[in-house]
């Protein structure tokens, strides 16, 4: 492991002052949990203002234009207000399941950072199963909404998170067979591994570097991404139109806000493991010290595209939407892994 | 698949729902998703306008006719002028009438701006919506510069309209009618190709002819089922012989037909309001109608060509200043009608998308 | 639950309480007022020039405004339109169901009091402050949007001028 | 076919309907309840009329009589046609054409509701524009009062 | 030494308590006034009819059965991809033929008529 390394870093600190043992395991991580849940408010709120300001924009308006400059902590006004909003319980709901899934919701998109590798040596913790790990702790949003919609004892919060139970479940194996590709390049699991097996030329991307199969997977990771991020041509339980909120109809205040959080947390995440698996991660010309400014550059350009699909494309209907997964997808996902594993295997690869 | 038992249940869809436009309830029993039986129940809006008018003399009765179909105020005020000057034998002076075909075609473009926004945001595409209202604005800002509203217009009365249009009417309504028909355009390149709009609407809620017929259906759904029948030109009022104008007709009456049938109309209104500049006459607006308007004996139903198909008014006189009974018509109550029948075992999407092509407005329903 | 209503209680105790209490009440209510998220909700003529508001000449969003469609999230119903006798028990639920702090807008003279031509109609309610408190009312028939954003942000101003936990009385 | 064909073939074929005057600009023809589900049907299956469309059915308060319109058009001959029935005021009631033009539904209800006129064999008969508990009776009817209701003095 | 999947407990941990924390802020200055009108199931502005606590529909149920098989078949499919170089050819037959096993899978649901929606 890399002495540069900011686990390290801060063990050394945390040892230099007493620290030892179990006790500094347990502290450095509580601190970088801290530190990560700083970053990713600051990104929410930055992330909601964008969507804003992207949505506006394409629609020949300006979006929140009078709160600062362009309406720059319209995003922390939102907040604010969300924490002074009344918390309404419905006399029917199940009173754990109610209370529990806006807080799964946010910790299954929150725990998915320990692996995420912000930049070089910027990363929690570097488990070996790294992004198998992303994969199954991401899988926890799906079981929330289901809570929330049946929780809630509402017929549009049912259909809502059953819909959204659907398609998370659906879109989840084309997902992970396109990710199996990267991981059959770079054989390993480690989210650190297979951005270093991506250093170098812009050719050893795994989008460029096995070609046309790269591209494939980049193309069916991002349509799965967005089905599980529920955006955009996606976004049947909580389409407006359909079911007024979907899944978080009678959630208000701080608990809405979490489902809020956590839907902007997760699209930076899907867009985060693209750039990770697909775009070459942190790489790009400078020192290492600069190498988050790439991640971060590439991460919203990813996210910059899935907000022009939410705002260009009509939604799909809930059985298109299930056709579209297991008789498109699905079959397309396999045969581009089995072309994956004969052209590794015959070593047609670019780079490296 | 073997046969699991499950449950029904029933949903209520309005009176405060995004996709019902309006305060109609839709009451759904579904299996799953699946659409079992549409209940609608209207009234939400029944703000009594044929028992009040009753109470009013006829020039007040215009500007309450406004609010029976405010998306298309021009036509109602139309209607119901029209209704008065044939029990009244009231002839119109040519530039009246061509002033009212302006404004007509205007407002019914206008109308269907906001069928275009609302039925493509119901099938999940924000973004036109707000493209298709700021065309819109521009016919707004015509008809604010000749009758200083917006929505509301009281502006064909009985006899002719209320004032002349201003100098500069002219030239900012060919540039309006040029951009629009270049915007029409642009929708159909944003929207015809894209698999999930054609997925969305081709082959949803398919509306046979005779269906439509025997449900009184009219307008654009009426043509979108391939039944080429516009009041415009086959129960001829005004002066619409004299322009030279399409009547767009579709095969399928699906969803997609009745959208491509009101882009189509859209388009051959330009056409028709472009002819009407062309050949605006100099003269009167207004024939002398006296203040104290009282026709003779009689009854008379009237009916035009609107943007949500036949509105009608069916007026009596007893001959005194005040109609004996008024009675409006709008298409949205035949079409409300028909959702029942046409939305049976699609899904709550489809239901969303059906209603948004019949392009109802409760109002019209309601009264 | 509800402590923030003592904070000016103990605040008064300590010396120099009173500048606290002061500042969290002025960034409470400017995140209130800077944020007004505001129900999908329009009955006839005046939701189409909601709808117009919400578009991009004159777009709510400027002011930070976004419109949510269930009663739960927002803060702000625009009474926009004619309620009849027979949706008044609606609009009532409605309100209710709304999470406090709750701001009412009532748009259009048929709100205000049953409309320009309404007044003798059998089943027009006769303005909507027998149903629901309004804050702001706006007339015409129906308002340009000029009007009504003009109206939101005098709600804006009125709700920054809240004493802490005012929001409760209502 | 012009106004006044189709006005002599009319009377000439269909001895039921009578003429009326009160009708301006369209054809008016008046029949008697009883015939009227009959007559309706002979109207819609005439191969030379066709009148496959109903447009409107209004009700109206003469206050000695009342009566229903029934708007109708052809869509294939354009054609148009006011039928009109005249009810007694003590129990009006009348058929429903229904079973002619499945759009009358929606029309007869709402007659049924804003006047009391009764329509038998009629599938769905329940409150429709007024609110749920209404209890004050057919307000479209000429003596209808409230005490919300202001009629100005007929001049 | 407690090894680095600590972490994960202790972030899923933080995660709670941040959000516990948020919650309990909030509680501290939101206001809170229940009664009964308020706190009914928000249906469209109408009173709920019936419970919906029901017998769902299983259509949704059958696309998680079917997501099973194929989601065990991908946890198959991880050591198998990052061992892959090691195997050799004989590894890469063997998953073709695992896949086309699934696949045949997937095309008798397909044929039962499983993946329709309705």
């Amino acid at each position: 492991m890399i002495a540069t390394s900011v686990t390290f870093w801060l063990k050394d600190l945390l040892g230099s002052i007493g620290l030892s043992g179990d006790l500094l395991t347990i502290a450095t991580y509580g601190i970088l949990a801290v530190a990560v849940f700083s970053l990713l408010s600051v990104l929410a709120l930055f992330l909601v203002w964008w969507e804003r300001k992207v949505a506006g924009h394409i629609q020949q308006r300006f979006g929140p234009m009078r709160n600062g400059w362009h309406g720059w902590y319209q995003t922390l006004m939102d907040g604010l207000k969300l924490l002074q909003k009344e918390d309404i319980l419905v006399f029917t709901r199940d009173r754990m399941v109610f209370f529990w899934a806006p807080i799964m919701c946010f910790v299954a998109a929150f725990a998915a950072y320990i692996v995420m590798p912000f930049g070089e040596g910027l990363i929690v913790a570097d488990l070996n199963i790294g992004i198998l790990y992303i994969v199954a702790i991401t899988t926890f949003t799906i079981i929330s909404l289901l809570m929330a919609g049946w929780g809630s004892n509402n017929k549009y919060a049912l259909l809502g998170g059953m819909r959204s139970a659907a398609q998370v479940v659906s879109y989840e194996v084309p997902m992970v067979v396109s990710i199996l590709i990267v991981v059959l390049s770079a054989e390993s699991l480690s989210m650190v591994k297979i951005v270093e097996a991506q250093g170098g030329w812009i050719w050893n991307w795994n989008i460029f570097k096995i070609p046309v199969v790269g591209l494939v997977a980049f193309i069916t990771y991002i349509i799965a991404a967005v089905a599980e991020a529920n955006r955009t041509p996606f976004d049947l339980p909580e389409a407006e139109q359909e079911l007024v909120a979907g899944f978080n109809i009678e959630y208000s205040g701080m608990k809405f806000a979490m489902f809020f959080l956590a839907e902007f947390i997760n699209l930076f995440t899907v867009s985060a493991i693209a750039v990770t698996l697909f775009l070459g991660g942190w790489q790009g010309p400078g020192p290492a010290s600069i190498s988050f400014i790439w991640f971060f550059l590439k991460t919203f350009a990813v996210i910059f595209l899935l907000m022009l699909f939410r705002w260009t494309y009509p939604r799909l209907r809930v059985d298109q939407l299930m056709e579209f997964a297991w008789k498109f997808l699905i079959p397309l996902t396999f045969v581009n892994l089995i072309i994956a594993a004969v052209m590794k295997h015959f070593g047609w690869y670019l780079g490296n | 698949m073997a046969e699991l038992r499950t449950e029904e249940f029933q949903v209520n869809m309005g009176p405060h729902h995004p996709s019902t436009h309006g305060v109609c309830r839709l009451l759904l029993t579904l299996d799953g998703e699946k659409i079992i039986k549409v209940e609608p129940y209207i009234g939400y809006l029944h703000r009594a306008i044929e028992k009040i008018c009753e109470n009013r003399t006829y020039p007040m009765c215009i500007p309450i006719l406004d609010r029976f179909e405010y998306v298309t105020a021009m036509s109602c005020n139309y209607v119901f002028s029209l209704a008065a000057e044939r029990l009244a034998e009231i002839e119109v002076p040519e530039r009246a009438e061509y002033l009212r075909v302006i404004m007509l075609e205007l407002n019914r473009i206008a109308s269907h701006m906001i069928f275009f926004g609302t039925t493509v945001m119901d099938i999940g595409a924000l973004t036109p919506f707000l493209y298709a209202l700021r065309e819109r604005e521009m016919i707004m800002d015509l008809f604010e510069m000749t009758c200083g509203q917006r929505l509301t217009y009281n502006y064909i009365r009985i006899g002719g309209v209320s004032r002349d249009i201003p100098k500069e009417f002219i030239p900012k309504c060919r540039e309006t009618i040029k951009t629009i028909d270049e915007k029409i355009e642009e929708y159909k390149r944003l929207l015809n190709g894209n698999p999930i709009w054609k997925a969305r609407t081709i082959g949803i809620g398919k509306l046979s002819p005779e269906l439509a017929i025997a449900y009184g259906a009219s307008g654009p759904i009426l043509r979108a089922s391939g039944v080429e029948y516009d009041l415009r030109r086959d129960d001829p009022y005004s002066i619409y012989d004299r322009f030279d104008y399409k009547i767009p007709t579709y095969q399928n009456g699906d969803v997609y037909d009745r959208y491509m049938v009101r882009l189509d109309e859209m388009q051959e209104s330009c056409k028709i309001v472009a002819q009407a500049l062309d050949g605006l006459p100099e003269g009167d607006i207004r024939a002398k109608v006296k203040p104290n308007f009282k026709p003779p004996e009689g009854e008379v139903y009237t009916r035009i060509e609107n943007s949500r198909g036949e509105m009608g008014v069916h007026l009596i006189s007893d001959g005194t200043n005040k109609p004996f009974r008024l009675k409006a018509r709008g298409g949205s109550f035949a079409h409300l009608q028909l959702l029942p029948e046409i939305s049976k075992g699609c899904l709550i999407a489809d239901l969303v998308a059906i209603f948004a092509s019949f392009d109802v407005i409760l109002p019209e329903v309601d009264r | 639950m509800g402590l923030i209503k003592k904070l000016p209680v103990f605040a008064e105790k300590v010396p120099g309480g009173g500048i606290v209490t002061t500042s969290i009440e002025q960034v409470l209510n400017f995140a209130q007022a800077k944020s007004l998220w505001y129900l999908l909700f329009g009955t006839a003529c005046c939701a189409i020039e909601l709808m117009c508001t919400g578009a991009s000449r004159y777009d709510f969003d400027r002011l930070g405004m976004i419109f949510r469609a269930s009663p739960r999230q927002s803060d702000l119903i625009i009474v926009a339109g004619t309620i009849t006798k027979k949706m008044a028990p609606r609009l009532r639920t409605l309100y209710d169901q709304m999470a406090e702090p709750r701001y009412v807008i009532a748009m259009g003279g048929c709100t205000i009091k049953g409309g320009p031509f309404y007044y003798d109609s059998y089943s027009v309610e006769k303005g909507i402050e027998h149903i629901i408190p309004v804050d702001i009312y706006i007339p015409g028939c129906p308002p340009r949007p000029e009007s009504l954003l003009e109206g939101c942000l005098n709600l804006s101003k009125q709700i920054q001028k809240r004493k802490l936990g005012d929001w409760q009385e209502k | 076919m012009t106004k006044e064909e189709l006005k002599s073939y009319l009377e000439s074929n269909y001895p039921e309907l009578t003429y009326s005057e009160s009708g301006k600009y369209d054809l008016l023809f008046i029949v008697e309840a009883q015939k009227l589900v009959k007559t309706c049907e002979k109207l819609r299956d005439d191969v030379k009329l066709q009148f496959n469309y109903l447009g409107n059915i209004s009700g109206v308060d003469t206050t000695e009589n009342y009566l229903t319109v029934y708007q109708i058009a052809s869509i294939s001959n354009k054609l148009r046609l006011d039928i009109k029935v005249i009810l007694p005021h003590d129990n009006p009631s009348i058929n429903s054409v229904q079973s002619v033009w499945p759009a009358a539904n929606w029309y007869e209800r709402e007659i049924w509701e804003l006047y009391g006129i009764e329509i038998h064999n009629h599938d769905n008969l329940t409150r429709f524009l007024l609110p749920d508990d209404w209890d004050q009776g057919h307000p479209m009817r000429k003596d209808w009062d409230a005490p919300d209701f202001i009629r100005f003095p007929q001049k | 030494m407690v090894s680095e999947y600590i972490s994960v407990l202790i972030f899923i941990l933080a995660g709670i308590g941040i959000v516990l924390f948020t919650f309990f802020l909030a509680r501290l200055i939101r206001p809170s006034n229940p009664y009964k009108e308020k706190n009914v199931n928000y249906e469209c502005a109408e009173t709920p009819i019936g419970d919906s606590w029901i017998k769902f529909n299983n259509r949704f149920y059958i696309f998680a059965l079917i997501f099973v098989i194929f989601d065990v078949e991908a946890v198959f499919l991880f050591p198998w991809a990052v061992a892959f170089g090691k195997l050799g050819l004989y590894a890469l037959v063997e998953m073709i033929l695992f896949i086309l096993i699934l696949f045949f899978g997937i095309f008798y649901a397909w044929q039962k008529g499983a993946l329709k929606w309705v």
